[in-house]
């Protein structure tokens, strides 16, 4: 059983050349040629120094296309017009399930019909030349966005071809990206993702990574976010990556939402080495949304309000269409300027919001008792210790379609719309606690004369959507 | 008039690679709490593996979801293997069925043309999937639905 | 010289047979049948009783075009599409200017062209019928909105037409709207239209009167705007009307945004007599708004988010497109549902911010030092204090275009983005608060390494357009 | 090469009926720190007072603001009217020039017809329309903005 321990350089020799031959691109990766292509580029496309030495938190939209030179357009374009800080280049569906086979059919059938047949830029199928010419193009820093559970190649070709940060971790783009990969699996294959990273890092180029925070976007409570964070950051950190951001999805309570964050960021510096640089993203709401750009620019002004307090290192940026489909290039844009315009007129503003310090400890005490519960399940060693967590359920995520989690923990907002867990399963959490929990939802129960159930739940779900933060019943006693 | 008012089987999951669980999980509740037995396959549910457990539990309906905008390579050839396994119940697709921004008019026609009997948008509420089966397989609403209506 | 008194009802006769001769349609008003009219609309079109009635803010846009049917149309939109809960119909400039012979020739020209060739509904040349239509044909009640320094003759026609609200005011509809007209001669002209809607709530129809509460819309310093209101409401009451709702408009800052509506509300209700029930509106941003329909929905959204906090009984609406014209409908809807999702995502939250109530004692403190400058001018009446206290300066509004106020005094944000007084010149204004303003304006001065000057002030003015709050100067160090 | 460096007279004003100050108190101020003699003749000004001011001081340009949606209402006439007092300035309007969401060429085309030698938008940085007067009353440049330019 694989632990919590660096590759061996010969080990991670031998699985680089064996995950390179998996497609014909994997032959043009050259690891002392890549370091000094790194080397070759100018300070404003170093991912990792452009995000630390921010004074103001960074904007980033999600965004990727099939074709290399559609893919440069709509970049220049969100960083023309959308402002954007850092820049992303989001993966294809085929390649995440590493199908390169049918990435390239759906990509020279965009080439031909000129339509975007594939949902993301299929980054091995360009290569390292392909890669290459666009970050030559863009002037900003990019990261590759994906959600592959075995990225290695993904990781091999992009490292090689310019790109300096990396977002995904073992946990982050499995339980809620896969239904049939094991944990053991996906940790050993990122344990390389990491491990290159972190000999890139060796030689100076130090490539970040970013765990994805939001999981299933729906609904996650914030102590379930982080205790994930942390495991993903330390084993990142142990394979030798020495730029890491965290991430965290909004839930909507700008309590909450500041208080995590804080947690976030606080827990991170403890919990990984001093010589990790942590930063923070937050994700504007990753559930549904609403089907309507004007209300859908509300939620994304709300995540901007919430960014001007917190004051993370990056926010992840909707677009109004979200609800539809892929954003055209002037949406996306236009949640940027949106998020911008927020941000900018309320950061320097001085708004302290009472309750921060208790919901954020209370937010700690939560992350620690999963986090002692890894270590407890895995005698100190915290690979062992989340596979075997998972397992009994004493660590969880809602919604998860994963067979590797048990997907049995179910949120539920509390009367101030902040999530609280409504059912535990086997969640592994102090009696006092979910004790506070019981207590805020019952009080919303009552709120709404009606029993905690799945519906409260299903509620929730569609709030937002709907127009609410809560989903209360559309007629007041219609239980 | 005695209307068809026995527990029917739907099998029910997310088609391809796609891992979009939550709208599944509250279509499982919703065709549950409408009376129907709904065997969930969950996402990154194959043909095949939709037309076994259609056979499997004799369902009257199968209902695929699709959101992440490959809904269409990944039903061509869907009703084929549905017949060769010699599968005959009403098929429903819904969701985000095509990357970017549609029209949904002309998705609906592209998935008609592959075998659908209905296709449904993402703004569809699961009352009216509910509301549609019954319709196709002439069933009731229950007791407690109709005491609502007719209060 | 007039004085804060009731207008006798036979004056009030005299005054109202003159002033219908202005205009053919004058003739057509019928103060019973006028009455009776009123009494036949349903309860959903009480414009008092809806506002006062609600349990969360109520939205209502601006809209005004030349044609009837257009305004059916546009309003059968908004409240529709919009949802707004309170429709408006903003009067044309001419018909503002008592120019009805130029606004006939707008609406004759605009029914031949189909353009919209006046920016509002010509009110008076509609006419008591055309008026009742539009009530009529919308199932939610409407506000009359204009901006006329004499608006006698728009009120009698609207209020026989059936509208139940009136904007504006003798001050808020003079010093920001117009150069020539006197104090003493709107203070005159508007007692009568207080009168008049005060006979009608003497008869049981409770007209709703709402003061202009923004004037200037730029950088107008809390207390100002508030010791205007407090007289307007006043003077409305004086002559029998039961129903005002106080005016602010957002400056942008979080605190002192919540403090203002919290001391409108607070001073209304202690200034105004008991049987008059005091309701406050908040209206989003007036000052210059972004080139860019992304950014000012960000803009809309913080204004949303303030009104989610301070919870005022109205709320006034811009639209994306307020930069550049008048909106189209469907951009005036989407500034609705923008503002409305942001409200009901925020407004179950608890969001206690701090300063709030050392901000708004601040605000009470300034104001009194106004309201009791103007009642030792007026010698403890009202209106004689109001024009003597602009005339000599201790009343002031910055920007005023009117010659009956001195516009000598000039605002600048401090380094918390809080609307300060940089310029006081005569404003009357205890020692102590002034000291308070200048430390907070030279510590922004000290941060921006340059001198407080005009500068300051116009860059304040471009800033929220520019995509910030606080205008900064654009390098550091460039005095 | 001489230029003409003396300090020039523009009168500026808002036409019409209109109210909108704030954008002519910017601009004065911007005008008279670039070394101009500004006559702010403020808001709701006619043509005629327009056409005097500009005879009495004897104006090298005529600054029309509008923002409320009626300008060109407001204009009809302006140019005859300047003429007929006898004033030969260079005239520009500014500001917000049409009713609604207007395409600005057409709108610019409206009014350079009307007779203005200058048409501006709303997005109009003072310093843009100040170099334009610098170019047509061909000034130079004061000296500590030369120092500027060449440091
Ligand atoms: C949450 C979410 C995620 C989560 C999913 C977590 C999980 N495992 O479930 C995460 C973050 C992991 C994710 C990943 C991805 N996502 Co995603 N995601 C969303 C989001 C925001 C909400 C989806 C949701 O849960 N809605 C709530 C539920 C209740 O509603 P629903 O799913 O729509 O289902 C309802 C209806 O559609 C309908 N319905 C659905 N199916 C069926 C079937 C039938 C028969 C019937 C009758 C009705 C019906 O009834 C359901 C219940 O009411 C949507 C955008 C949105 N809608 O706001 C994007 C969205 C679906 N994702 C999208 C994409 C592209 C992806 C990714 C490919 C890229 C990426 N960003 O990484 C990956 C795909 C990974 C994979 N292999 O599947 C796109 C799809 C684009 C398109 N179709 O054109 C969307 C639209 C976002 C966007 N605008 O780009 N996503
Ligand atoms: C503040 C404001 C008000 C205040 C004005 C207070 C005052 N007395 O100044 C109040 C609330 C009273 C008001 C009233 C009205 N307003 Co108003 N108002 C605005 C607003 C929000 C900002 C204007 C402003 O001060 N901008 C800041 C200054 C610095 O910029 P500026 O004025 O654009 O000027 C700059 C440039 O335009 C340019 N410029 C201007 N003139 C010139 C001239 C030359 C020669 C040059 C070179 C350059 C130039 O340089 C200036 C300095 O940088 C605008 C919308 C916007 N822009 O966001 C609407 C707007 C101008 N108003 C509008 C309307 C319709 C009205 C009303 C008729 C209706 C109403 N709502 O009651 C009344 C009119 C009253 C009247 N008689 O004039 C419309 C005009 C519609 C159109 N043109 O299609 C606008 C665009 C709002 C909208 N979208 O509907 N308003």
């Amino acid at each position: 059983m694989i632990r919590d321990e660096r590759i061996p350089a010969d080990e991670l020799r031998r699985i680089d050349e064996e995950i390179r031959a998996d497609w014909p691109t994997g032959a043009d990766v050259d690891f002392d040629e890549a370091i000094a292509y790194h080397e070759s580029l100018p300070a404003s496309k170093r991912f990792a120094d452009v995000l630390e030495e921010a004074t103001k938190p960074l904007l980033q939209p999600r965004a990727g296309v099939p074709c290399l030179d559609d893919q440069v357009e709509l970049l220049e374009y969100l960083h023309g017009e959308g402002k954007a800080d850092l820049l992303p280049t989001t993966i294809d569906s085929y390649t995440r399930d590493n199908e390169y086979e049918k990435a390239q059919e759906g990509l020279e059938n965009a080439r031909e019909s000129g339509e975007d047949t594939l949902n993301g830029f299929p980054a091995v199928n360009h290569g390292v030349e392909g890669c290459r010419e666009l970050i030559e193009a863009i002037d900003a820093p990019i990261e590759v966005r994906h959600g592959t559970p075995d990225a290695r190649l993904l990781a091999a070709i992009t490292f090689a071809g310019g790109f300096q940060s990396f977002e995904g971790g073992p946990i982050s783009y499995n339980i809620p990206y896969t239904k049939r990969h094991g944990l053991e699996e996906t940790i050993e294959k990122w344990q390389f993702v990491d491990r290159l990273a972190g000999a890139y890092t060796e030689r100076g180029v130090r490539i970040n990574r970013e765990p994805f925070g939001p999981l299933t976007g729906t609904l996650v409570p914030p102590s379930i976010a982080i205790a994930i964070m942390l495991v993903e950051g330390q084993l990142a950190a142990t394979q030798g990556v020495r730029s890491v951001t965290l991430g965290y999805g909004q839930v909507g309570n700008v309590v909450q939402d500041v208080a995590a964050l804080n947690a976030l960021q606080k827990l991170g510096d403890e919990f990984l080495p001093d010589e990790v640089v942590v930063t923070t993203v937050f994700h504007e709401w990753m559930g549904g949304f609403p089907p309507d750009e004007a209300r859908a620019n509300g939620v994304i002004s709300l995540g901007g309000m919430t960014a001007a307090i917190a004051r993370p290192d990056k926010v992840i940026t909707k677009s109004p269409q979200e609800f539809q489909g892929v954003p055209t290039k002037e949406a996306n844009a236009s949640g940027l300027r949106t998020t911008r315009q927020v941000i900018d007129m309320a950061i320097e503003q001085e708004i302290d919001i009472d309750g921060i310090a208790e919901e954020q400890d209370l937010i700690e005490r939560e992350t620690r008792c999963l986090t002692d519960t890894i270590l407890e399940h895995g005698d100190g060693d915290v690979v062992r210790g989340t596979i075997e967590a998972f397992d009994s359920g004493a660590l969880d995520v809602p919604f998860a379609p994963s067979d590797s989690a048990r997907g049995a923990v179910l949120p539920a907002r509390d009367d101030d719309g902040r999530v609280r867990i409504f059912e535990w399963a086997d969640l592994a959490m102090d009696d006092d606690i979910k004790e506070i929990h019981r207590a805020r939802l019952s009080r919303r129960a009552d709120t709404e004369g009606r029993d905690q159930s799945f519906r409260m739940v299903a509620d929730d779900v569609d709030a937002i959507s709907d127009g609410k933060l809560i989903g209360r019943p559309q007629n007041a006693g219609d239980v | 008039m005695v209307l068809h008012t026995m527990s029917q089987t739907v099998v029910l999951g997310v088609i391809g690679s796609d891992a979009h669980v939550v709208g599944i999980t509250i279509l499982e509740q919703a065709f549950s709490a409408a009376g129907f037995d709904v065997i969930n396959l969950g996402v990154q549910t194959s043909q095949e593996e939709f037309a076994e457990a259609a056979v499997a539990h004799d369902a009257e309906a199968v209902l695929v979801s699709s959101l992440y905008g490959h809904a269409e390579q990944d039903c061509r050839g869907f009703h084929g293997v549905l017949e060769d396994a010699g599968v005959d119940a009403h098929t429903y697709i819904g969701g985000n069925l095509a990357v970017g921004q549609d029209d949904f008019e002309q998705t609906r026609a592209t998935f008609e043309e592959l075998g659908f009997d209905r296709v449904f948008d993402s703004e569809t509420d699961p009352e009216e999937a509910i509301a549609a089966l019954r319709q196709d397989l002439q069933i009731a609403p229950t007791e407690t639905e109709r005491a609502t209506i007719s209060s």
